[in-house]
């Protein structure tokens, strides 16, 4: 049983390593990692809602005749990628601007705003 | 005190997806009905061999604008970050 | 003007080859092929500067495009396999004599320089770990050296090969 | 006929989780990467198999697109440690 | 026309009419008080001078109350209230992750337990 | 007059203006900014008279559908798909249609009088693109009737309010705000996404209303439940999640502010959504809606006994902001707990419901004028320091009443628009449960403490003599701050008149879950 | 059943290299990491089944993200824990 | 029957050089020779096993005349064509990288690099 | 700074061929796995490769911002162009009214599993192009705006 739902058990790791590294870690570069590694994660959980055992890729070039995956959660997962990429660049280059402003990346520099 | 509520959160969120895995079948999706109208339907209605894109971009179209709507956004946030500036622009914001 | 027909050529032709098998049988279909020469079109006319840096126009030659896949197959194929199988007898045994030497590579050109490093590369128990900008000189990492290379100041590349004289062949593809 | 392929799959694969033994040890940037080029090399082999043993043609665009845009993270790393980023 | 201005909240209601009928009364009641006033007074002369013991007359920016020192009894007598709750803002993100997430916990576990 | 096609089409309409104006607004401008100022204010402008359109209709016509790519736009459900709809939809209800009155206006209102304030900063070619991206997420959000295009255009919002927030970087304290902003939103959106998920595993949905016909409240509806509602309350700003919220407001340029404020309460709205429109009676009301309650409360206390030593105006602001989506989440938040009660809901129930959703609408408005005054206020001395403000009433008088308006309101005074709503909440939640009550009232006094100190010392005192020559804002700003001025008034003289027409019917659709499925699958429920 | 031990391999470098992006003091080597972190999971998509998907994160994980984060550390700092 | 036999040939033998590189990669002492373990053999093995790929497509189609294995064969050899151009630049950057940032070969006899001026 | 010469030959050699490889996974989006941003992405990668290959001064006349900003708004404009079109022919937007046309791209396929043929599909090839367009502009203009961030001191 374990066995036959791995991919969703490797979801539930990576989901608690990615949240891991956003609380745990100080630098901004490794908080956005673990954001990275997060969003790995969801995406994973939605290709696997979608796979039937035995099934091939929805295409129905050259394919061999048997029965097809769901299609629907490989196109959520393709947004879901788009953005997170939108995500990271854009995060990263307030991180850049941070070091030139406060030169420094760590959490704990980064408390001007409080109270 | 704070290591142990934090290993608490993280023990209650771990417990909490873990019903992921006991609850939904992993191969064996439950219910497929919008998607088997999509895979009997979907080539001859937006007559594209391959399903994906055909659900990425008629089906659900709009999501993709969306999406390249939101790479859009973020390039622009990207160039306000590394725009040229004018001449005594500076102010503090303190 | 040049440039941008090199590259609109090899466009083409690396089209064609990914959309082989799409006609009726394994010709191309015409929207296929009208698809290609507009995309190696648009190919030629982002990247037409940059793949002709040089101002070198010799890979437009087809006799010298032939020669390529022989080399591959032929002399190439052999040393990588020599080179391999010694390598793994290295692996298994342990047995290393490392040491960078100096290579003088005898290219004028860069695409020369290119192709003799990638085949020293991947070739005998040798790594290019640094080119001249002007010399082109190769520093070449050697897993084994051979006794007395040491005390040389250069070792010619002819002898890092063991049978093919795979100098003299890039030198009739690339100059 | 594709059961030697699912072998060759399964082994290029332990080979990746043995790799990254590498990936964990190695002492400095430059092993790591060397070992991340390796897992590229690796990856593409096991996508090419496997696409046979899909039986899906159309699945060797992957590996293509892998082969051609692997190796520019290695050398974004090569070229920060030669110092010239 | 009545029925367009009063807002009934089943217990009780609220019409602008009245308010604006509260306002006059409460503008007719000013200005009988105003008219009790002295009229005495004459611009211009000493009458209206600020009498401060003597003393100099201040300058005007140095007088004007800054916002620092409003309430500041208010504040004073809550100050246990505020030691406790003006910390929790430490303008950390790593906190703040924390909260959310400690706050999806709690959530999860009281949904789970009163379904 | 109006043709037809833009009826028909005006849900598409209202997303593909704003849109297109995005895509070229970074050109518009480069060789004279008027161009620039015309495309954006233009697009606005159209954007808005499109959305009171569609409001409009909605309102007289019942919920619209817009489903699309399909071969007809109001058929939601294809013939051959046995039954379920498959293509994205916007379904508009009452309820989404108030929302998009409050972002038409509150927009509006904002870009006019953005188009002079932000005029000496570089840059502009990518706000006004960020703005209108921003508006532009607001109204997808609230329009939409599938659960992933929610996402889809949470992300733009979060993405384009990033970027906005962190427009003055200069000190690098705005990009700190924003990396805080973002960082949050980024895990809330992805939780979101897990939530959206398990959705579409359970039941091979994405549509909203056909998820709501074959919801069972199994432990995994739970799990996304909880993923759902705890991400929304964050970025609406709720308390023990509220951290973000003065970070952001405060270092925002005023005008995306106000527009951030209106981005809360599409949160907001989305929260209520989820829980209304996706579970209904499904769920244990009271149990969740106690929860809302709670957090509600907590918004409300600790919101403006925060804001009260603030010493930065915006930030005072932004906490206010807190403390006020608190009256909202409590007086929804008592529908909900008396949701599977019909004789309650009908006593009291819609009542607080209709307060709470009246909330909203006077909320973005007073709020979104209170932080356009502010950013008047820094146009013209260049600090947010309430210690080194003072006297400034004797200069700046319409600001001052435009201030003293929003104050007002916000304090709950009559007859301004924010007393009418914190009646309807007062009286119906009293009888619920009366200290809940007694708690509100008492912070809205505190809430008229705090602006009667901020109004202090603002204005009034004798003139500093730093601020000797600061004259009145230019004409556009003043236009800007009065249209909320004028919404403000009017909705405080007419209370009952809008509650009937706009509150009223959004509470009631929101409440009534069949109603909403049955408009999209048809016999539903 | 070799497909099971397929996955296992694949989910396991998956959790220990997500693992090692956590515990890298050097950020250059947690960038590599993540880059070997989306091999893998292009990886995954590939054998369940969803090509586009994975080309899609072989593009982006292998080449831009990575690229982008080395560049973003060679903008800012490469060791965890560096103080002004 | 001879293409089966080639393709599991092939495979076997790309299989074992792999297995040889990741051996080489974990036990030879520093960076360079692990390069030439992981280089060489990796490239080879794998350009091996992407042969007997392209001997299965061949024998396929010759068995089956369906042009869509024609397709196979082709991609397979762009593919393993990009392997090894890529491998070949990658390796070379990393090396030149290494030996930049200072990392001196292990054990080495002679080091001509080290006396040029950079 | 720029990489050694073996690098630079490598890359000018690929930037092409990435290219073409790039545009044939963009136009043969509705047969092959693949797609406008699965293509735009490869070629961004393309752009990223020879960013790295050469100093960034050496490729600022390669890869112009304003060119590759414009280059995104109109792919932006002719996806959602590309949508309108559905709404003028009468449809609601984002129709796909050139599927089964006759017309560019209108091919009808047969059902079921088929070798496929580049002209069908009806407008998903020309959003696939517009997106293609778009990503490829979007993410490269990243990469330049990054690397225009690069120069100081290394810490």
């Amino acid at each position: 049983m374990v066995l036959y739902n791995l991919p969703y058990v490797a979801v539930v790791v990576l989901t608690i390593i990615g949240l891991g590294t956003i609380v745990l870690k100080q630098n901004l570069i490794k908080i956005f990692l673990g954001i990275m590694i997060l969003e790995s994660a969801v995406n994973l959980f939605l290709v696997s809602l979608g796979y039937r055992e035995g099934g091939i890729a929805p295409i129905y070039t050259n394919a061999p005749d048997r029965v097809m995956v769901l299609p629907t959660p490989q196109a959520l997962t393709l947004t879901s990628i788009v953005i997170g990429v939108a995500t990271t660049a854009l995060l990263l280059s307030f991180a850049i601007i941070i070091w030139k402003k406060y030169g420094s990346i760590e959490i704990g520099f980064l408390r001007r705003l409080k109270e | 005190m704070k290591k142990v509520l934090v290993a608490a959160i993280f023990l209650v969120w771990a417990a909490g997806l873990c019903t992921i895995p006991l609850f939904l079948s992993f191969g064996d999706p439950a219910a497929t009905d919008m998607d088997t109208y999509f895979i009997r339907t979907g080539q001859a209605a937006a007559a594209a061999n391959n399903i994906v894109t055909s659900i990425v971009f008629d089906f659900r179209g709009f999501d993709t604008l969306g999406e390249s709507v939101v790479l859009f956004t973020a390039v622009t946030g990207v160039a306000l970050m590394f725009r040229a500036r004018k001449e005594g622009e500076e102010h503090e914001d303190e | 003007m040049i440039a941008y027909l090199v590259t609109f050529i090899m466009a083409l032709l690396l089209y064609l080859v990914f959309s082989a098998g799409s006609g009726t049988l394994w010709l191309w279909s015409p929207s296929e092929l009208l698809a290609g020469v507009l995309l190696a079109l648009l190919t030629a006319a982002v990247a037409g500067k940059v793949l002709c840096r040089g101002k070198d126009y010799r890979m437009a030659n087809p006799v010298r495009l032939l020669i390529l896949p022989v080399y591959l197959l032929g002399p190439f194929f052999i040393e990588v396999t020599r080179a391999n199988l010694d390598v793994a007898y290295r692996v298994i045994t342990g047995k290393i004599r490392p040491g960078i030497i100096r290579v003088p590579s005898g290219m004028r050109t860069d695409l020369g320089a290119f192709l003799l490093a990638n085949s020293i590369t991947l070739t005998p128990g040798t790594i290019t770990v640094d080119i001249g900008e002007e010399t082109n000189d190769l520093f070449v990492h050697n897993i084994n050296v051979p006794e007395g290379w040491e005390t040389r100041s250069s070792v010619e590349a002819r002898k890092l090969f063991w049978l093919a004289n795979i100098p003299a062949w890039i030198r009739r593809i690339a100059e | 006929m594709t059961v030697p392929f699912d072998i060759a799959v399964f082994i290029l694969l332990v080979l990746v989780c043995l790799a990254l033994v590498r990936l964990v040890l190695g002492p400095t940037i430059a092993d790591r990467a060397v070992a991340v080029d390796t897992v590229n090399t690796l990856v593409v082999a096991a996508l090419i198999v496997l696409g046979v043993v899909y039986q899906q043609i159309i699945f060797i665009d992957v590996a293509i697109v892998y082969a051609l845009l692997s190796f520019v993270s290695t050398l974004y790393v090569a070229k920060y440690i030669g110092g010239e980023l | 026309m009545d029925m367009l201005f009063t807002l009934d909240t089943g217990t009780g209601f609220w019409n602008p009419l009245l308010w604006v009928l509260g306002t006059a009364v409460a503008g007719v009641i000013a200005v009988f008080l105003y008219s009790l006033g002295e009229r005495g007074y004459k611009k211009g002369t000493a009458q209206t001078e600020p009498f401060i013991s003597g003393n100099p007359e201040p300058e005007k920016g140095l007088v004007h109350v800054r916002s620092g020192n409003l309430y500041w009894g208010f504040l004073d007598a809550m100050d246990g209230y505020y030691r406790r709750l003006v910390p929790l803002h430490t303008g950390d993100l790593d906190d703040y992750v924390l909260w959310y997430m400690g706050i999806t916990a709690l959530f999860f576990i009281v949904v789970v337990v009163f379904r | 007059m109006i043709p037809a096609f833009v009826v028909e089409n005006s849900p598409a309409l209202m997303i593909i203006v704003p849109f297109v104006a995005a895509f070229i607004a970074p050109f518009a401008g480069r060789a004279k900014p008027a161009v620039r100022a015309l495309v954006v204010g233009g697009a606005m402008a159209i954007t808005s008279a499109i959305t009171l359109l569609l409001a409009s209709d909605v309102y007289a016509h019942g919920t619209r559908l817009y489903v699309f790519g399909a071969q007809a736009a109001t058929l939601a459900v294809p013939q051959d798909s046995g039954g379920i709809p498959v293509r994205i939809m916007f379904t508009v209800d009452p309820m989404s249609a108030l929302m998009l009155v409050i972002t038409a206006i509150a927009a509006f209102a904002v870009v006019i009088y953005s188009l002079t304030s932000e005029r000496h900063h570089s840059g502009l070619g990518s706000y006004y693109t960020l703005f209108l991206l921003m508006v532009t997420g607001i109204l997808g959000m609230v329009a939409t009737g599938d659960i992933f295009n929610f996402f889809v255009f949470l992300e733009i919002l979060s993405i384009a309010s990033a970027g906005l927030i962190a427009f003055r970087i200069d000190g690098g304290v705005a990009v700190e705000a924003a990396i805080k902003y973002f960082v949050l939103s980024t895990i809330g959106a992805l939780a979101i996404l897990v939530a959206i998920g398990i959705y579409y595993g359970e039941y091979n949905a994405l549509n909203m209303a056909l998820i709501a016909q074959r919801m069972q409240f199994t432990l995994l509806d739970q799990l996304a439940l909880v993923l759902i509602i705890a991400a929304l309350a964050m970025k609406c700003g709720a308390v023990p999640m509220h951290f973000w919220t003065p970070d952001a407001y405060s270092m925002a340029p005023s005008s995306i502010t106000a527009l951030l404020v209106v981005a809360s309460q599409a949160s907001l709205y989305g929260l209520f959504r989820t829980v209304f429109s996706l579970y209904n009676i499904t769920l244990n009301a009271a149990c969740v809606g106690w929860l809302i309650i709670i957090l509600g409360v907590l918004s409300m206390v600790v919101g403006v006994t925060m804001a009260i030593p603030q010493k930065n105006v915006k930030r005072l602001m932004a906490y206010h902001a807190v403390s006020q989506t608190g009256y909202m989440l409590l007086g929804v938040g008592v529908g909900l707990a008396v949701l599977d009660n019909q004789p309650l809901l009908e006593a009291f129930g819609y009542m607080a419901m209709e307060g709470g959703i009246f909330h909203i609408i006077n909320h973005a408005m007073y709020k979104g004028l209170l932080f356009l005054t502010a950013g008047a206020i820094f146009f013209r001395i260049g600090t947010y320091d309430l210690n080194k403000m003072g006297g400034l009433g004797h200069s700046m008088k319409w600001t001052m009443v435009f201030f003293i308006i929003g104050a007002l309101a916000i304090a709950g005074i009559p007859p301004f628009n924010g007393f009418a709503s914190k009646l309807m909440i007062y009286e119906s939640v009293f009888v619920f449960n009366p200290v809940l009550s007694v708690i509100a009232m008492v912070v809205s006094i505190l809430t008229l403490a705090s602006f009667v100190k901020v109004f202090h010392s603002i204005f009034m005192g004798p003139v500093l003599p730093e601020y000797k020559d600061v004259r009145e804002v230019p004409g556009p700003m003043l236009a800007g701050m009065g249209i909320l001025a004028l919404v403000v008034i009017v909705f405080g003289l007419f209370p009952s008149l809008v509650v009937e027409t706009l509150v009223a019917p959004a509470a009631h659709a929101l409440a009534d879950q069949g109603m909403y499925i049955a408009a999209v699958i048809g016999g539903g429920a | 059943m070799i497909e099971s031990l397929i996955q296992l391999a694949v989910i396991g470098g998956l959790i220990v290299s997500a693992i090692l992006v956590y515990s890298f003091k050097d950020l250059l080597a947690a960038a590599l990491a993540a880059g070997f972190f989306s091999f893998l999971v292009s990886l995954e998509f590939y054998i369940l089944q969803a090509p586009d998907v994975a080309i899609s994160q072989a593009a982006i994980g292998a080449g831009l993200t990575t690229a982008i984060f080395i560049i973003a550390i060679r903008a800012t700092t490469r060791f965890e824990g560096e103080t002004p | 029957m001879i293409a089966e036999f080639l393709v599991v040939a092939c495979l076997v033998i790309g299989t074992t050089f792999n297995c040889l590189g990741i051996i080489g990669l974990l036990r030879f002492p520093d960076v360079y020779t692990r390069m030439h373990a992981t280089t060489k053999m990796t490239t080879f093995g794998s350009v091996f096993t992407a042969l007997s790929v392209i001997i299965y497509g061949a024998s396929q189609f010759i068995g089956t005349g369906d042009g869509q294995y024609i397709t196979l064969s082709l991609h397979t050899v762009l593919a393993a064509l990009a392997l090894a151009v890529t491998n070949a630049i990658g390796s070379h950057a990393i090396a030149r990288g290494a030996h930049r940032s200072g990392i001196m070969p292990a054990q080495a006899v002679i080091d001509r690099l080290a006396e040029v001026p950079p | 700074m720029r990489m050694s010469k073996i690098v630079r030959t490598g890359a000018c050699i690929l930037y092409p061929l990435i290219i073409i490889f790039g545009l044939y996974v963009v136009v043969h989006g509705h047969l092959t796995p693949g797609g406008g941003f699965q293509g735009g992405a490869v070629i961004a990668t393309a752009a990223a490769l020879v960013l790295v290959a050469f100093s960034h001064e050496e490729i600022a006349g390669m890869v112009r911002k304003a060119f590759l900003s414009a280059q995104e708004s109109l792919g932006l404009l002719l996806f959602i162009g590309a949508g309108i079109l559905g709404l003028l022919a009468g449809a609601p937007f984002f129709a796909n009214i050139l599927a089964n046309s006759g017309l560019l791209f209108g091919l009808p396929v047969p059902p079921g599993p088929n070798p496929g043929d580049l002209n069908t599909a009806g407008v998903i090839p020309v959003m696939n192009i517009a997106v293609g367009v778009e990503v490829w502009g979007g993410l490269a203009i990243i990469l330049v705006y990054l690397f225009s961030a690069t120069g100081g001191e290394r810490t």
